[in-house]
């Protein structure tokens, strides 16, 4: 329903995506030793809560789910999961280089190399690890994002199911997952 | 050294192993496959060695054996044993003990997942950390982990100039890398 | 024939009809039974008239049953309910043994209990007492299983009940000759202050069945150990019976005219404390009732426990003496009567479809059993006094003649500290049973049968209604108030008032709740319906782990060990090891009495001789 | 027809007071923690950025019809006791229901949401919700204690169990009832700090071990209008305790009187909603049963000094 053109949105649409943008719900997936930069972020010093980011305890109240560092295979099971609970409107920032290229364990047996290809990435912060500095420019890009309407990767993901299927199974080769039908 | 002479030569007589003592409140033993848990659980019994420190493995690929070590620890000595035996790398299989140490289990599930060496009458999960793993087991050493990983994962463009540029850099410098360390090339 | 004769030949010809069919078929055993007692209640509502009496004479004493506003409020509770029970019955014993005397004393406790309400004098009272006490007692030892333990402890307990009640009739009789209820309480049976004995015997012989501290430790065994249909008579109506009586003789004691007597101010101060007595007992009863009903991790026997403290409650508003006061007790009783009915039938359904009720065991029934679940929902939100159905109008008029008319001023703390932690309990049932995951061993679980369901629903709707127009239960009750000695009671259909003044009117709230439920149900529906989509319990965020199958995440294990490990002090001392110890001390004291009796001649001539000598020394005292 | 007309304008207008004020007070008690944190913090509206995007949510998740009902049960519980708790006093506008309901019901209608919540959250399956739940109903015994001696001692003193009667006789007297029976307040204050659970009785819905405990299956729709629930609530619980010890507010029906009994009210809720949330900032977690200890101790006794107080 979001559409892609700034111009087209609704007064209604643009009202919801002014308070999707101010209230982000952060579900902090503490996968790898990125996650020692959320208590940095979130803290005194740098604190993301002026920009309404506030930390969700489970997916199901989470706006934004935020990986932070390496995915191992097994890891990656838990995050699909997690990500599929979470409702809609939803978006995900991937977090250091590990989530972009592999990083330094590009070459290990059960760490994946490529988020995007196993669940649809909003927005890559670089760096390995990237300050609390990067991690709120990320979060200012999300929220550009929203407010234009073009962060709508969740759709994508309902649309192109199969292809990302395909490369979960890849990879999770006992699948015993619940249907995701939306 | 009079501890640790008592124990070699307890150990020595009773089971006819080699042995020395590595430094003071070391001794090291290599034995049989066969004799291990008798010697364990002498040690354990009869000379107080009550504690299992660890249990590890090493990959002999190069004489076709895989390396056990078992380390064990008396309190009241204050002398460790290490205990180490060789097995064959082809179709590996030790003696279960976790029968003598019920920690020896956790060890032995990770060996037997790790570099597939078996247990007869483990119990417990074949899964132990890995999840799903139908591959060789990871950690031997002729398994080729960035093939596995090109293969199974997708890898991003620009990963192939990932060469070593320390040689690149000791033109500029002049730093001498010494001989040992230049292996770490990922060449 | 007189309809009196008639309801009871009735229920026993049903009762030995309903034991000699039970060699063919349950089923039909449990019918005739249903339509016996159908058929009694039939008749008790249609044909009796309030006030009409028989008299005859039997054996040369002259008895007489009759029918009084006041045991027609109990008459409702135990014809109604009975009916109710015994339609409920007969789905439930369907598949079970030996149902033929199962039976035979279902239909005889009701006829004990209907003698109950219809006898004028003491002497059938006792006969009737008797024969439900010992029905009853048939009943619990039915199962075969703790037959010492439970059986034993309910007949010691019953008989300790049955020789007060006794000695307080044979001391009736020997001091005001007569055998009539009215005529004793009109020559001041009751009064306390010419007799002390006589209303404290006949309150212990109540008090066992109402199961008043100290008197309650044989209910929760044996309302466990009895078949769930049973128990739903057991706890809703024949512990009324105990209520029935204490009534009596306490509402007698406080309405008596003592303007007359000479020892006016200090009878008045020991009826007081009497009062007090009473009323802390109930309150104790119900907090420690309320404590062990919230460690039990078997449905059946938390809603015991829950059974005793709402005795407890009803003991206190009794004890209160004022017109809210014992309205309050009596609103309660005709209250706990259907609610607890209701869930004791939701847990004999629970029973008979999953085959426990063993809440560490089962778990998310809702969806297979909903008919059930909205039973247990309604009885639970009565139970926990919540607004609005009818258990709120019982608790609200209860605290307000503690606070407004008794001065009972700690003696509400109690209470409301054991009404605060009864939502522990109503919690743990509700969840026990019907929330929490779904366990693969209830997959084929299914609703109960439609004979059990009409019941239920039958009580639950008769919950919301009282909590409505919780006059329709006020007008009997105040005719029975005025039975038992209250003067002018005045009610309202759905208005409640205290002495001071304030009102608590049930009209705008049932529209508030009316009005705002359906404007945020219609929202919360309404509201994103396509996206809105409904998940099984096993599709929740546990940080991503996907439970298998037969993995049930429920916590249901030491469920309130947090309140548990804060209240420790008060799990300390049980009135059962207190009990056990009197039993150890009572053995002691017989074992030192037989060495009295030494075998020799000599000895026991002595024991003659200072037998005599103290009667000579004392006789002054002694024979006035 | 007119005086039912009124009526309807003045439970809307209640509601919405409720509302804004009860979600406004949340947002300037995030930013006044965020500024003791020594950090900027979010804007003071920033619960209603919340609520509206929770609001805006595209899909949702329900466990079932009690999981669907959950905030059904808060918005009733809220919305009814609202109708029965006197805004202004004398005021045309905010009469409401005030006469038709007294304390004792108020006490048990308040408890209506919880329990109804904690079924919903019950429904979802989730262990997390199970146990938070046993925790909040736990504490919840504790803390009604303190409360309810203190409520007692207010109904002896005065002979009256309506909330109405009690700000009239404050207002007659000129004396608070804070001043009148101060251990009253004391005990009902100390009961306050359970019932807004801030720290150091925030251990119901403690995010890192529990995962927000019994709400952890709701989001969207039913988390948002259990948001809207709480901050009513939170109104209602400032409004209760500012009538029975504050001497309420209010002056009479007209514009002025109106905006100024208003003024009054929310600088009387304000002052007294920072208690617990000055005590939270001030405080770590205790556990339940400590939690529970608490309220047995200091705060029960100060309520039987106040009953005994009341009673002489």
């Amino acid at each position: 329903m979001t559409s892609n053109n700034k111009d087209k949105q609704t007064i209604v649409e643009y009202i919801q995506n002014w308070s999707r943008k101010h209230s982000l719900f952060v579900m902090a997936y503490g996968t790898g030793c990125g996650a020692i930069e959320i208590p940095a972020t979130m803290t005194s010093r740098y604190d993301a809560e002026r920009f309404g980011i506030r930390g969700a305890a489970t997916p199901r109240q989470a706006d934004v789910l935020l990986i932070t560092g390496y995915l191992a295979t097994k890891t990656l099971k838990r995050v699909i999961r997690v990500y599929e609970q979470m409702q809609d409107p939803k978006y995900v920032i991937g977090f250091g280089s590990c989530t972009i290229n592999g990083g330094m364990y590009y070459d290990s047996y059960n760490t994946i190399n490529a988020l995007d290809r196993y669940i649809p990435v909003d927005v890559y912060i670089n760096g390995c690890m990237p300050r609390p500095e990067a991690v709120i420019s990320g979060f200012v890009q999300l929220q550009k994002q929203i407010a234009e309407g073009t962060a709508n990767n969740a759709a994508k993901y309902k649309e192109n199911l199969e292809w990302y299927r395909a490369n979960q199974k890849k990879i999770i080769k006992n699948w015993r997952m619940p249907d995701y039908n939306w | 050294m009079e501890k640790e002479n008592k124990i070699l030569e307890a150990i020595k007589v009773a089971f006819n192993v080699e042995g020395h003592i590595a430094r003071e409140k070391r001794v090291m033993i290599t034995a049989n496959k066969d004799i291990v848990s008798s010697i364990l659980l002498f040690c354990k019994n009869q000379q107080g060695y009550i504690h299992l420190n660890h249990m590890s493995v090493v990959d002999r690929i190069e004489d076709g054996k895989f390396e056990l070590n078992y380390i064990i620890w008396s309190p009241t000595e204050k002398v460790t044993i290490m205990l180490k035996t060789f097995i064959d790398r082809e179709n590996a299989e030790m003696e279960n003990i976790d029968s003598i140490w019920d920690q020896a289990n956790t060890y032995e599930r990770e060996m037997r997942e790790m570099y597939g060496i078996q247990f007869p009458g483990l119990i417990g999960r074949q899964d132990f950390a890995l999840e799903d793993w139908d591959e060789m087991p990871p950690m031997r050493r002729d398994f080729d982990t960035h093939a596995y990983a090109e293969k199974t994962f997708y890898q991003r463009p620009g990963r192939e100039d990932a060469k070593d540029v320390r040689e690149e850099l000791t033109k500029q410098s002049g730093e001498v890398i010494p001989d040992f360390a230049k292996k770490y090339s990922r060449e | 024939m007189n309809s009196f004769f008639l309801i009871l030949l009735i229920l026993f010809a049903g009762a030995g009809l309903s034991f000699v069919l039970g060699k063919i078929s349950s089923i039909i055993s449990g019918t005739v039974a249903f339509l016996s007692i159908a058929a009694a209640s039939a008749l008790f509502f249609t044909q009796i008239e309030m006030g009409s009496f028989i008299e005859f004479s039997l054996g040369g004493i002259q008895l007489q049953w009759g029918l009084n506003s006041y045991g027609y409020l109990f008459g409702i509770i135990v014809l109604g309910l009975g009916t109710l029970a015994s339609l409920y019955s007969i789905s439930y014993m369907q598949n079970k043994e030996r149902t033929s005397g199962f039976y035979f004393n279902f239909v005889l406790v009701i006829a004990g209990m209907t003698g109950i309400i219809f006898a004028n004098d003491f002497i059938s009272f006792f006969i009737f007492w008797e024969i439900m006490t010992w029905a009853s007692y048939l009943i619990i030892i039915y199962s075969g299983k703790n037959v010492k333990k439970i059986g034993i402890k309910y007949m010691i307990f019953s008989a300790i009940g049955a020789y007060s009640m006794l000695t307080a009739i044979v001391m009736i009789k020997g001091q005001y000759d007569t055998f009539l209820i009215s005529d004793a309480i009109n020559a001041g049976a009751f009064n306390f202050i010419d007799n002390i004995y006589i209303p404290i015997l006949l309150l212990i012989g109540f008090g066992v069945k109402a199961a008043t501290m100290p008197l309650h430790v044989w209910a929760p065994g044996a309302y466990n150990n009895a078949p769930t249909s049973f128990t739903v008579i057991f706890s809703g109506a024949m512990s009324k019976m105990g209520v029935l009586g204490m009534g009596l003789v306490l509402g007698h004691m406080f309405t008596a005219d003592r303007s007359g007597s000479l020892t006016n101010f200090f009878s008045g101060f020991s009826v007081i404390y009497l009062q007090q007595t009473i009323g802390w007992l109930g309150g104790i009863t119900a907090v420690i009732a309320t404590l062990y009903a919230l460690i039990q991790d078997d449905a059946k026997k938390l809603l015991a426990y829950s059974s005793i403290a709402q005795l407890g409650y009803i003991t206190v508003g009794l004890a209160t003496g004022t017109k809210l006061g014992v309205m309050a007790a009596l609103f309660l009783a005709v209250v706990h009567g259907i609610f607890k009915g209701a869930l004791f039938m939701v847990v004999g359904a629970v029973e008979r479809q999953a085959g426990t009720t063993d809440m560490t065991k089962i778990s998310g029934l809702i969806r297979k059993m909903p008919f059930t679940f909205l039973t247990a929902l309604i009885s639970i939100i009565a139970l926990a006094g919540i607004p609005p159905l009818g258990g709120f109008v019982g608790k609200w008029m209860l605290y307000e003649a503690l606070i407004t008319e008794s001065n009972s001023y700690f003696l509400v703390i109690v209470i409301f500290f054991s009404s605060t932690a009864a939502f522990l309990y109503s919690y743990r049932f509700l969840f026990g049973l019907f929330l929490g995951q779904e366990e693969k061993e209830t997959e084929q679980v299914k609703e109960a049968p439609i004979t059990m369901i009409i019941p239920m629903l039958v009580l639950a709707i008769l919950l919301v209604i009282t909590g409505a127009f919780p006059g329709l239960i006020f007008s009997p009750i105040a005719t029975a108030m005025e039975f038992i000695g209250f003067k002018d009671v005045t009610w309202n259909m759905s208005v409640l008032n205290n002495v001071w003044g304030n009102e608590m009117n049930l009209t705008y709230l049932g529209i508030t709740i009316g009005v705002v439920f359906v404007s945020i149900f219609a929202f919360i529906t309404l509201k994103g319906l396509k996206g809105t989509r409904y998940v099984g319990t096993k599709d929740i965020s546990t940080s991503g782990e996907i439970p298998y199958e037969n993995e049930n995440l429920t916590f249901q294990i030491n469920f309130f060990q947090p309140f548990v490990r804060a209240a420790a002090p008060m799990y300390k001392r049980s009135m059962n090891k207190i009990w056990n110890e009197l039993g150890n001390g009572l053995e002691a004291l017989f074992n030192f009495t037989r060495k009295i009796y030494t075998g020799n001649g000599q000895t026991y001539a002595l024991f003659v001789v200072i037998f005599l000598v103290l009667m000579l020394l004392f006789k002054d005292t002694l024979f006035v | 027809m007119e005086d039912l007309g009124i009526k309807i304008i003045g439970a809307l207008l209640t509601v919405i007071l409720a509302f804004t004020v009860g979600m406004t007070y949340g947002g300037i008690v995030r930013k006044l923690t965020a500024r003791v944190q020594n950090r900027r913090g979010p804007v003071i509206w920033q619960n209603f950025l919340d609520l509206l995007k929770l609001q805006s949510k595209k899909t949702n998740i329900a466990h079932g019809f009690m999981g669907h009902m959950a905030p059904v049960w808060i918005i009733i519980s809220a919305g009814t006791v609202l109708m029965f708790i006197p805004i202004l006093n004398g005021n045309l506008w905010f009469p409401n229901l005030t006469f038709h309901g007294d304390l004792i019901f108020l006490l048990y209608m308040m408890v209506f949401g919880s329990l109804g919540m904690a079924l919903g959250a019950g429904q979802t399956g989730n262990p997390n919700s199970a146990i938070g739940v046993t925790r909040g109903l736990s504490q919840m015994v504790g803390f009604e204690i303190p409360f309810v001696l203190a409520l007692v001692a207010l109904m002896v003193q005065y002979k009256t169990t309506s909330i109405q009667d009690i700000m009239d006789i404050q207002a007659q007297t000129g004396t608070w009832m804070m001043f009148a029976n101060p251990f009253a307040f004391l005990a009902a204050l100390f009961a306050s700090l359970g019932m807004f659970r801030y720290s150091p009785f925030d251990i119901v819905g403690a995010p890192a071990e529990l995962a927000s405990g019994p709400v952890s299956e709701f989001g969207g729709k039913y988390l948002g209008t259990m948001m809207s629930g709480g901050s009513i609530f939170a109104f209602i619980k400032l409004t209760l305790y500012v009538d029975l010890f504050m001497g309420g507010a209010g002056f009479g029906t007209g514009i002025l009187a109106t905006i100024m009994g208003l003024g009054i009210l929310l600088l009387k809720t304000f002052s007294l909603y920072m208690v617990p949330v000055f005590y939270g900032w001030i405080s770590p977690r205790y556990r339940t049963e400590q939690a529970i200890r608490y309220f047995w101790g200091w705060p029960t006794a100060l309520g039987v000094i106040a009953v005994i107080w009341a009673i002489f």
